[in-house]
């Protein structure tokens, strides 16, 4: 139970997927308008990272490490991941067009998303089971790691997405306008998150 | 013949046929580019002691276990060091830490040279956690209980210094 | 050459290829599957309205992007003049596409209909705080007396992309040469005083106050006192006095600037 | 040669990956610290960018619409496993910086984004051309970024420190967005300037 919560903490505050790590920037700048959107997409992110988590690292364990083929793994994520946000995306334009509209836009996005390789990554990486104190991460952890890596990004995506809100009614230097300002709102943001990266465990 | 025409069929032929190809290409690449095992010793070699400074004289069997700790590999390098490759257990919740470890002999006593994490981490991570076992310099069987490895959010210095430890008796008792 | 494939070791190439096969043959079906199960039928119209439209994305259509927009005119709830980005041939082409006539829409530009600056527009009290439009506007209509005053807070100039709005000396100004008529700045004002005149047009009333005469002389130095001169003297009767303000129908003017001489207050401005 | 200078103008400075359209901000912001980074991750980006664009341009007929995003994801992840084959070989070091930033190629917004916006309609010769050139304008951002970061964040340029003092904030997580942002803005400004010139001589 203790390696889960902290497995949380960490990809949550401490090494915050977006904030820390620079993975899944892109649709953290480009979809964080509005909250509505941005929790949107924070939970197709969620859904697809878990989901990951679950189908590639036994195949990552259990089909590549025995057969020694480690140089498939980066084919073999991708060419998974794609085929899952294929098949998100239809299923979700099928049943309920509302969510699909606030979020199916952005599901393709979720393909060229650098968190969701990233956690797929970071979970058979010896680097990361180690920093826990494992010698590998064994599925539950790693499903657990990218469920929380998914809230991280989304805490993260829903704290931007207010602040920027607020900007709308600011005024700014004109050069400023668009990802500049969206930028300098996730310096801040990450000077925030640096507070988290102080707790040691 | 429908079957053939239908859509759903050229998606799975193009599919098959572009996966195969470039896993084919990779399965031949990777055994073409294979990067033996000697190499990557000798690439660890090169980042602790600096690029072509020795090599691997003689490979020593290294079925050293203990409860705390277990020896991998071990090499003994040109210039009288040794080279071990060693796992410490007992980490937080029986974590393990890999280390290559360069170990010198000094009048008689396993010292060791420097400690380097086994194989690349993520960026992040991994610049944080070299830099934590350079504190195992120069450590000798006697004084490597009391190194302190304070680490942040990573793993914890028990593992640490129970490789280091692991690998000074396994070159204590080969020298002796 | 032989040697050269010698350390290839046939055995995992050929595991190799089978895991993969298998990986591709099962995702691939598992798509086409849930693709099938999950079809929904949508008109393929919209995806080639969208195909002509210029992809600005710029929302001055009122709508959240081109897709939207291209669905939007597919179920015709869209005017296709509503996009002034789009190039006149291809909008005669998603017109073919609809079946539906497009008249050719004049272009447009956008006007600030004010022009109470720093030292012409008196002030009601001295506003400090977050300076843009939205934000004075919920203070009591802004500093300025005159409530249909611009209040130079720059919101227009932030959704202008062709970057063609300057609000430096008190009040917004376009600038004609830069401005592409898309609108986006009239939607952003929140006093709702930025038009749209035709390119063609040559004057504009730089003012929008309808109050009375004797209230706009307390207020301001520069505004339009709805004395009806203008309207007397147009000889195409193209102007009219709506609320006490000089309102200009384009389709009659012809642009012969009797008005702005005759004007005895200088607030009909030449384009 | 006209098409030869607008696909060149468009990738180094009209359409910037890194700096106008705000793709690939992944490696951006997290090699940047160092210049000779971003010189690695460019140049290993902007081979995969140039192979994977005229290997998808050529097969564009072929793959069906159904299948588009997996084809073309694949054929970059081979060309990405190649580049880290190759770089494990000959390139040790380079190898061990990029870490964990060279199979996220696979995911690098220019590259995907390129495939499907620009080599799925266009010839092999101009999608190769515009691989070239929007590799380059990453490399080139890139590395300019990483110049200024390493100078403020650790006093050294290309690795050799000049000056001793360090500004911890420029190689923090916070200093990278921030650096981010001010490119972007410096770049909008003189990219505005020059366009409202431009269209001012032009202008009615």
């Amino acid at each position: 139970m203790g390696t889960i919560l902290l497995i949380a903490v960490t990809a949550m505050f401490i090494n915050n997927f977006v904030v820390v790590q620079f993975l899944g920037i892109c649709p953290f700048l480009g979809v964080s308008k509005d909250t509505k959107s941005a929790l949107g997409m924070g939970i197709a992110v969620t859904f697809v990272m878990t989901i990951t988590c679950l189908i590639t690292y036994p195949i990552y364990m259990y089909v590549l490490t025995p057969l020694n083929l480690d140089y498939l793994e980066v084919i073999v994520f991708i060419f998974v991941i794609a085929s899952l946000v294929q098949m998100i995306e239809a299923v979700l334009k099928k049943f309920s067009p509302t969510l699909y509209n606030a979020m199916g836009i952005y599901l393709p996005l979720i393909t060229t998303n650098c968190a969701v390789l990233g956690v797929a990554e970071l979970v058979i990486d010896a680097g990361t089971a180690s920093a826990f104190g494992l010698t590998e991460m064994g599925l539950l952890n790693s499903v657990a790691y990218g469920f929380f890596g998914g809230i991280g990004f989304t805490i993260a995506i829903v704290i931007m997405s207010g602040l920027r809100e607020k900007l709308k009614t600011t005024n700014y230097n004109k050069h400023l306008k668009g990802f500049p300002i969206a930028m300098l709102t996730a310096c801040f943001i990450a000077m925030a998150f640096y507070v988290f990266s102080m707790i040691s465990i | 013949m429908k079957l053939f025409k239908s859509n759903a069929f050229k998606c799975v032929v193009v599919m098959l046929s572009v996966i195969l190809l470039c896993g084919g290409l990779l399965a031949v690449l990777s055994d073409l580019l294979k990067v033996s095992d000697t190499e990557r010793i000798q690439r660890s070699i090169d980042k602790i002691y600096g690029a072509g400074v020795t090599e691997i004289e003689q490979v020593i069997d290294a079925d050293y276990k203990t409860d705390f700790g277990e020896i991998k590999s071990c090499y003994k390098l040109k210039n009288g060091d040794y080279l071990v490759q060693s796992t410490g257990k007992k980490g937080y919740s029986n974590g393990t830490v890999t280390l290559d470890i360069s170990i010198t002999i000094v009048d008689g006593t396993a010292t060791v040279k420097k400690a380097v994490l086994n194989g690349y981490t993520s960026q992040t991570l991994m610049s944080q956690l070299t830099s934590l076992y350079n504190k195992f310099a120069n450590v000798n069987s006697t004084t490597v209980g009391d190194v302190s490895v304070v680490t942040g959010a990573s793993m914890s210095s028990t593992a640490g210094i129970n490789a280091v430890k692991t690998a000074i008796d396994f070159i204590n008792r080969l020298g002796g | 050459m032989i040697n050269l494939l010698a350390p290839i070791n046939w055995s995992s190439l050929l595991i190799v290829l089978g895991i993969l096969a298998v990986l591709s043959i099962v995702f691939t079906l598992l798509i086409l599957l849930v693709g099938k199960v999950c079809k929904v039928e949508e008109d393929e119209r919209i995806g080639q309205v969208q195909e002509k439209l210029s992809g600005a994305n710029c929302g001055g259509c009122g709508f959240a992007g081109c897709a939207d927009f291209a669905k939007a005119l597919v179920e015709n709830r869209a005017e296709m003049n509503a996009c002034a980005s789009t190039s006149k041939e291809n909008k005669t082409q998603i017109g073919k596409i609809l079946g539906v006539a497009v008249g050719d829409s004049e272009p447009k530009m956008a006007v600030v209909k004010c022009s109470g600056d720093k030292d012409t527009a008196g002030k009601m009290f001295e506003y400090v705080g977050n300076l843009s439009c939205e934000a004075k506007n919920t203070a009591f209509n802004g500093d300025k007396i005159c409530n249909f005053a611009c209040l130079s807070g720059g919101s227009c100039a932030l959704v202008c992309t062709a970057d063609a709005i300057e609000t430096n000396n008190g009040v917004a100004k376009v600038d004609k040469r830069l401005c592409g008529g898309c609108s986006a700045c009239a939607k952003a004002c929140p006093k709702k005083i930025i038009e749209l005149v035709p390119r063609s047009a040559s004057v504009f009333v730089a003012c929008s106050s309808k109050c009375k005469g004797k209230e706009v002389l307390t207020a301001c130095k520069v505004g339009c006192i709805g004395c009806g001169l203008c309207v007397k003297n147009c000889p195409k009767n193209a102007i009219s006095l709506i609320d006490n303000l000089a309102v200009i129908d384009y389709s009659k003017c012809s642009g012969c600037k009797t008005c702005v001489a005759k004007c005895p207050r200088k607030i009909i401005k030449e384009l | 040669m006209g098409k030869f200078t607008k696909i060149a103008t468009d990738g180094l400075i009209k359409e910037n990956p890194t700096l106008k359209l705000v793709l690939g901000t992944c490696p951006t912001l997290a090699l940047t610290t160092a210049a000779m980074n971003g010189i690695g991750m460019g140049l290993a980006v902007t081979f995969v960018l140039i192979c994977s664009n005229v290997l998808i341009s050529l097969l564009k007929k072929i793959i069906p619409n159904a299948i588009r995003i997996p084809v073309f994801v694949l054929i970059i992840a081979t060309f990405v496993t190649i580049v880290k084959l190759a770089l494990d070989k000959f390139i040790p070091s380079l190898y061990d910086t990029l870490g964990v930033y060279l199979p996220l190629i696979v995911v690098n917004c220019i590259i995907l984004g390129r495939a499907e916006s620009f080599a799925s309609k266009n010839p092999v010769l101009d999608s190769a051309l515009d691989g070239l050139f929007m590799g380059l304008g990453f490399t080139i951002s890139i590395t300019l970024m990483g110049l200024v970061r390493e100078f403020l964040g650790s006093g050294a340029v290309f690795g050799i420190t000049l000056f001793d003092f360090s500004i911890g904030f420029f190689s923090s997580s916070a200093g990278a967005f921030f650096t981010y942002g001010v490119f972007i803005a410096l770049f909008n400004y003189c990219i505005n300037k020059f366009t409202r010139r431009a269209k001012l001589k032009k202008g009615v």
